[in-house]
């Protein structure tokens, strides 16, 4: 677990630079392009700070640019940070997001209550937060981080978007608020528990990887960790902040809470659940499989009744999510290292969902599926850009889903094959409601109402045009991201205690 | 019992009268406070009126940084007792206690303190009178009242009345027996209760609040009375000391002992205003004019929270098993009734009212943990230390957000109706970014002081065993978050009702006020080590 | 004499003066009943000191009789400006009176 | 002793009657009968200094004022002041005797040990009034200097809320006319006295109003005070009719014939 020091602080460095830019954007004259292009400049300079780091990142080399320093002595709580695979993976998925965001939402937030700069300085805000979380080696950290991603995203949605946009902010803020506070006793127990260690109480995840936690006492601390990432993933039953806050917020920040905000709940249940409650995280299995599959099928069905196409694409995501926790616990190399490349792939493909969605409701004014149609013969680029993202939601072979879906049933298999058939029935589903959805909307005679549809500018294309390049080669190349991710879940699974039934080499699967 | 009598007996006869030894130098902050209410009171005497409010706030801050000073030399030369375990002596024949903790909450009472009084000296927002009453004799809209408005008179007293309740929160905090300690409840409270009532505008709910904290205050100060009357009949004496001895002497219970630390605890449960002894708090925070509110709710609560802790872990530490499920349940049910009612409030005062005694039952959760110091391994924090810290972060936030209630006003004065607020980070982001900070950190966000006091306090309840009390915590920290969360939602993204509020620019000291509140709320949230180490160095009580 | 049944009555005083603070209305009745319920106290204290054979007790008597001094004159100060606001309310310039 | 069974019994009468009275002036006297049983019992306690200071501080000041404040706000007051919660009441009176019953429960069954006594610390301390100075002005001297800033409080306390400084000075004789006449001349406003109440044979308090000529009580023979509260006498009928004071006057002449 140990990493090596880093001379350059490049975790500080990367999640400071958003910060910076969140306060240069916010004094920069409002009403100009200004803002728009500081804010665009600034996540650019960080993504491309992340590929100069993520160049020297050495896949076997356990934690990476680790930086640690004593916070808070009387909590056992630190400034560490530090990046295995795992977290290497998300920090690149948040540093290509964004400035994606950027570009997608120019005029998102024009004409609204509030002026623009303070909708790009919540993002790069966010950024910087979303960064630190994925960084994070020390669970205190972690949490306060986890939780002060709220506030960004709150206001994300609450200021910008639809009609119901408040109750939308403060429905997903009070789900937020109560999973994270559940954690919150999750946490001090964790501080109680590791006072009896030499030292006193550390936060530090490899302190906390070596106390020995009661087992009873494991399993109620290990609750609180899963029911707040449980809220944030989203899994059912505590889903239903994200249709109502997808549906009202603009379709950036739908993009930002899904891919990257989402993934928080994912990632902690990796990083967090199984490494430091390994005995509580096999326990919980058969219950958090059960509901992994739940959610699937859920989220697949509802998506297929849905009439506004925001709503449908979140319930699609708890669809995915399903598929995510499911490789996870299925404890499986093959499931894990699926589940953590799904993440990074949901990223991608569900923001290119929402953003072309997006376009288009901008362009007509409705989320309605039923107010569209016909509008491949108006706007061919839209409707083919459309076609792409959807066919790599439903995780079409040859597209970068399809790989780590294909993990994740292939692991989920060797462990329980029920779940795995009924979350295979999944995907026949999501052919279902994405090919229903692209049918009504872009299939058929025009719509007056559609006839004069706009195709997307130049902006719009750029900005979706890294999302759709990254869904095609990752589906053929998935290698390079693999071979980050392996040895990150094979040190997790000798952590929980769990072999592979059948000991697969998953890279090469990969590539089929 | 009578091994007491005895050597009290002999003591009377040894020295029929000895000369009371004390150590000026150790009691310098208690003496200048009073030292410097009592010049205060000159002042109104000798001083031509329209010089006295210029004198009155300027020997009042000096007097009170004066104090603070003192504080400080005290604190740097105090002795350490029993290799490290608490620092300082007893002073004044026994009657106070100069101790770490004592030291620790006398800075904070004073820096509070500095804050409210300029809070207090505010000018500017009424049009260059302050906030109270120009004369409490006239009759509310009346010609005298108005021809008193308008000639600029104003109650300068409210400065020597206020430093008379500090001088007796802090001597509250310290008092080393009973006596003394009823003493000093009695003198924070008078002034209080005066101050109450004299609010310049709306007086006829300032006049009720302060019947009604009058009159509540007297029936829970009797109480407390008896309590020491049924404590002493048990022990013999009033030293918190002599108590503990006598309490951990005796095997088995005591009737006489647990109905006087009940009724004791309903005194100082009254003063912290935790459920069910808190219904004076909502209607005394609303009437009361909001300088004094805010002076109140954060001086009152860490002198009271002194002396509840000081009583209850020094005197009555040997029968804890007795008193901590009884606090375990004022602990839920103060934490369930702050933040269940305060959802249906629609004044903001009332609704900081609430959220105050919300913060009461977490401030109580972490007493009830018990953690003494001698207890907890390494670097981690006793009950003592997480209270006293959570005190200051609340302290600072509440002084804060009501220091922002002031500076929002319409022409009928202050404006506290939510539905005024309505659209007021549109009017003045500022501002409304700020008492939206000042709302996170009540609910507990981390990167405030909120959450570093909620994490302290949690973790003494559960270090102590009360890891069920931590569960109802949390889960009424939800609760609490929703109202908060509104006030923000109104703030925000809410349209105004009619003109909307205003917001009137303040004078230098509210804008100190403010700034001081928001800056600590934040620093404590990100470096709160300082303070912990603070606490750390100032030890658990002296015996 | 035994302390005991001293005790009690001063433990019936208080419990009577008690319920009349939550009883009666009227405010001035209300603070007697508080009165009541401090020379409850009062005996109590005197009553122990002479259980425990030191003047303790009777200090504490004579503090609280200094107490309730303060606390009768600010006490009522508070209910005498309510009760002139009150009865003026009606009237709304008492200056004017007949003369 | 015999003090004690003598007293205990009229006290808890007095406090239960105190508590029922219904006005104020009963319940304060019946506190002054508590008050001044008390300093009796102090007394039968080896008490002589607060057997004193109760009759001379609580009877002799602190009961005065309440009687002075009672007389001064009226004494048949009895506003609500208080908003007291509805079912309150007998809530109260529920846990007030549970809460006697528990008090005294505890104290009977709390194990008391003999009664030490006083003597041998009066002794010792060359009387009562002795030992408790030596220990006032030594043990306790801090908390006695304390209480001098309760009085100062409760001294500036009582100024803020009752002394209303004079803003205007007060108006000369001289000057009232002058402003009298120039009300006079502006707007026609009677310069003279206004009318007294009216004498009758069976009225002639201050709610009486005169009557005017035309047999109407005159408005401004009343303070506008009684009017506002409604305390105005009603003299329409005590007004004989027209008829009634010719049948009268004949009956009076004829009666003198």
């Amino acid at each position: 677990m140990t990493g090596s020091e880093t001379a350059v602080p490049w975790l500080t460095i990367l999640a400071l630079l958003p910060v910076v830019g969140a306060v240069v954007v916010l004094l920069v004259p409002k009403g100009s392009a200004l803002p728009k292009l500081v804010a665009l400049g600034f996540s650019v300079v960080a993504l491309v700070v992340t590929v100069a780091m993520a160049v020297q990142f050495d896949a076997d080399g356990g934690f990476q640019f680790v930086e640690q320093y004593n916070w808070i002595e009387s909590f056992g709580a630190h400034y560490a940070v530090g990046l295995d695979g795992l977290g290497l993976v998300l920090v690149l998925l948040t540093a290509i997001l964004t400035p994606v965001v950027i570009l997608a939402s120019w005029h998102d937030a024009d004409g609204g209550r509030w002026s623009a700069n303070s909708f790009f300085g919540w993002i790069l805000a966010l950024e910087a937060l979303s960064i630190g979380v994925f960084a994070a080696t020390d669970v205190f950290l972690f949490y306060v981080l986890f939780e002060a991603t709220l506030i960004p995203i709150y206001f994300l949605i609450g200021g910008f978007g639809g009609p119901q946009r408040s109750y939308a902010a403060v429905k997903f803020l009070l789900y937020s608020l109560f999973g994270g506070l559940l954690m919150l006793a999750s946490v001090v127990g964790l501080y109680v528990v590791s006072a009896g260690n030499e030292g006193g109480s550390s936060y530090l995840l490899e302190d906390l990887m070596a106390t020995d936690i009661g087992t009873s006492t494991g399993r109620w601390l290990f609750l609180g960790f899963f029911i707040a990432f449980a809220v944030k993933a989203p899994m059912w039953p505590v889903h239903t902040w994200l249709p109502d806050a997808a549906s009202e917020a603009t379709s950036g920040t739908s993009v930002l809470l899904v891919s990257v905000l989402d993934k928080i709940g994912t990632f902690g249940m990796m990083r967090f659940c199984l490494n430091i409650f390994p005995e509580a995280s096999r326990w919980a299995t058969p219950v958090v499989i059960t509901l992994a599959v739940i959610s699937v099928i859920y989220g697949a069905l509802l998506a297929i009744g849905q009439q506004d196409m925001r709503r449908l694409i979140a319930y699609t995501s708890v669809s995915h999510f399903g598929f995510i926790v499911l490789g996870i616990f299925a404890m499986t190399s093959q499931g894990q290292s699926g589940a953590a490349l799904y993440m990074f792939n949901h990223g991608l493909s569900t923001a290119a969902l929402f953003l072309v969605t997006g376009f288009l409701i901008s362009r007509r004014g409705s989320k309605m599926i039923d107010d569209y149609g016909g509008v491949e013969k108006v706007a061919p680029v839209l409707a083919g850009t459309f076609l792409l993202a959807g066919l790599s939601s439903l995780s079409l072979p040859g597209l970068s889903p399809f790989v780590s879906e294909f993990l994740v049933l292939a692991g989920t298999f060797t462990v329980s094959i029920p779940a795995a058939v009924i979350a295979t029935l999944g995907t026949v589903l999501a052919a279902l409601y994405i090919l229903y959805m692209y049918q009504r909307t872009m299939t058929g005679p025009v719509r007056p109402s559609t006839a004069k549809l706009p195709d997307l500018r130049a902006r719009e294309v750029v900005a979706l045009a890294p999302l759709l390049l990254l869904i095609v080669v990752l589906g053929f190349f998935p290698k390079p991201a693999l071979d980050a991710l392996n040895p990150t879940v094979d040190r997790l699974l000798q952590q929980v205690g769990m072999e592979d039934p059948q000991p697969t080499v998953a890279s090469e699967e990969g590539g089929s | 019992m009578t091994a007491h009598t005895s050597t009290l007996a002999s003591r009377l006869a040894a020295e029929a009268f000895n000369k009371p030894d004390i150590d000026y130098g150790k009691l310098s902050p208690l003496l200048i406070v009073f030292g410097v209410a009592l010049v205060g009171v000159l002042v109104e005497a000798f001083a031509p009126r329209d010089r006295r409010y210029v004198i009155q706030t300027a020997v009042s801050i000096v007097g009170l940084a004066a104090a603070l000073a003192a504080v400080v030399v005290v604190g740097l030369n105090v002795q350490s007792n029993h290799g490290g375990a608490s620092l300082g002596s007893v002073e004044a024949m026994g009657a106070i206690a100069v101790d770490g903790p004592s030291l620790f909450i006398w800075g904070t009472v004073l820096i509070f303190s500095l804050m409210s009084v300029l809070l207090f000296a505010e000018r500017q927002l009424e049009g260059g009178i302050t906030a109270f009453a120009g004369q409490a004799a006239a009759l509310p809209g009346t010609e005298a009242e108005r021809e008193a408005s308008s000639r600029g008179i104003e109650h300068t007293e409210v400065f020597p009345l206020m430093l008379f309740a500090i001088g007796g929160m802090m001597l509250f905090a310290s008092a080393n027996d009973l006596l003394t300690m009823f003493v000093a409840l009695e003198v924070l409270s008078l002034p209080l209760y005066l101050l109450c009532g004299l609010a310049r505008r709306r007086r006829l709910i300032s006049q009720e609040a302060a019947l009604k904290y009058f009159l509540l205050g007297a029936f829970s100060s009797a109480f407390f009375l008896y309590g020491i009357a049924l404590v002493y009949g048990y022990a013999g004496s009033f030293r918190l000391g002599d108590i503990d001895t006598a309490v951990s002497s005796t095997v088995g219970g005591n009737g006489l002992l647990l109905a006087g630390m009940a009724l004791m605890a309903v005194g100082l449960l009254f003063k912290v205003s935790a459920a069910p002894f808190h219904a004076w708090t909502p209607d005394v925070y609303q009437g009361a004019p909001t300088a004094v509110t805010a002076f109140m709710a954060a001086c009152t609560k860490v002198a009271a929270f002194g002396a509840l802790l000081r009583v209850f872990y020094v005197a009555l530490g040997g029968v804890r098993w007795d008193w901590q499920p009884m606090m375990w349940v004022i602990a839920a049910l103060t934490m369930a009734i702050g933040s269940i009612v305060a959802i249906t409030q629609t004044d903001i005062k009332r609704m900081l009212a609430y959220s105050s005694v919300a913060h009461a039952g977490f401030l109580i959760t972490g007493f009830v943990g018990a953690q003494q110091g001698i207890e907890v391994a390494g670097q981690q924090i006793s009950s003592l230390q997480a209270v006293m810290f959570y005190l200051v972060a609340y302290g600072f936030t509440t002084i804060g957000a009501f220091a922002v209630v002031t500076v929002v006003r319409d022409a009928g004065g202050e404006t506290t109706h939510l539905s005024r607020w309505a659209g007021l980070g549109k009017e003045a982001p500022v501002v409304a970014g700020v008492f939206a900070f000042f709302l996170l950190a009540f609910a507990g966000i981390p990167l405030t002081s909120g959450f570093t006091g909620k994490w302290a306090v949690f973790t003494s309840a559960w270090a102590g065993g009360a890891w069920p009390l931590v569960v109802v915590a949390v889960l009424m920290s939800v609760v609490a978050a929703f109202f908060y969360v509104r006030v923000i939602v109104v703030m925000f993204f809410s349209d105004p009702v009619g003109d909307g509020p205003t917001v009137a620019v303040p004078s230098i000291l509210t804008t100190i006020t403010i700034t001081v509140g928001a800056a600590m709320t934040l620093l404590l949230g990100v470096v709160p080590q300082p303070v912990f180490d603070l606490a750390r160095a100032a030890g658990e009580f002296i015996r | 004499m035994s302390a005991t049944p001293f005790l009690i009555l001063s433990a019936l005083l208080f419990g009577v003066g008690a319920v009349g603070v939550l009883v009666r209305r009227n405010a001035i009745v209300v603070f007697m009943c508080v009165e009541l319920m401090l020379n409850a106290a009062n005996l109590a204290f005197v009553t122990f000191s002479r259980q425990h054979g030191n003047f303790d007790g009777q200090i504490a008597a004579f503090f609280v009789m200094v107490v309730a001094a303060a606390e009768v004159v600010v006490g009522l100060a508070i209910i005498m400006t309510i009760f002139r606001t009150r009865r003026s309310a009606s009237v709304d310039d008492a200056s004017l009176l007949k003369y | 002793m015999i003090a004690f069974w003598v007293l205990a019994p009229v006290m808890v009468v007095a406090a239960v009657a105190m508590v029922m009275a219904r006005k104020a002036v009963h319940c304060a006297l019946l506190l002054a009968v508590i008050m001044i049983s008390l300093a009796v019992l102090y007394a039968v306690q080896n008490a002589p200094f607060l057997f004193a200071v109760q009759i001379i501080v609580y009877t002799g000041a602190v009961l005065m004022l309440f009687l002075f404040v009672l007389m001064l706000v009226g004494v048949d007051s009895s506003d609500s002041l208080v908003e007291t919660l509805r079912g309150q009441r007998v809530a109260a009176v529920v846990l007030g005797l549970l809460f006697g019953l528990l008090v005294v429960v505890a104290l009977s069954q709390a194990t008391l040990g003999t009664v030490v006594g006083l003597s041998a610390a009066s002794e010792q301390a060359d009387g009562n009034v002795k030992g408790i100075a030596a220990l006032l002005f030594s043990t306790y001297v801090f908390a006695f200097e304390v209480t001098s800033a309760l009085l100062i409080t409760a001294a500036l306390g009582a100024m803020v809320l009752a002394h209303r400084e004079r803003l205007t000075p007060k108006p000369t004789q001289r000057e009232m006319v002058a402003q009298r006449m120039r009300d006079y001349a502006t707007s026609g406003v009677h310069p003279g006295a206004l009318p007294n109440p009216g004498s009758f044979a069976r009225h002639n308090s201050v709610d009486t109003p005169a009557l005017l000529p035309d047999g109407t009580p005159s408005e401004l023979s009343i303070s506008r005070v009684m009017r506002a509260r409604g305390t105005v006498r009603d003299v329409s009928r005590d007004r004989l009719t027209e008829r009634g004071i010719e049948t009268e006057t004949r009956q009076i002449e004829e009666g003198e014939r």
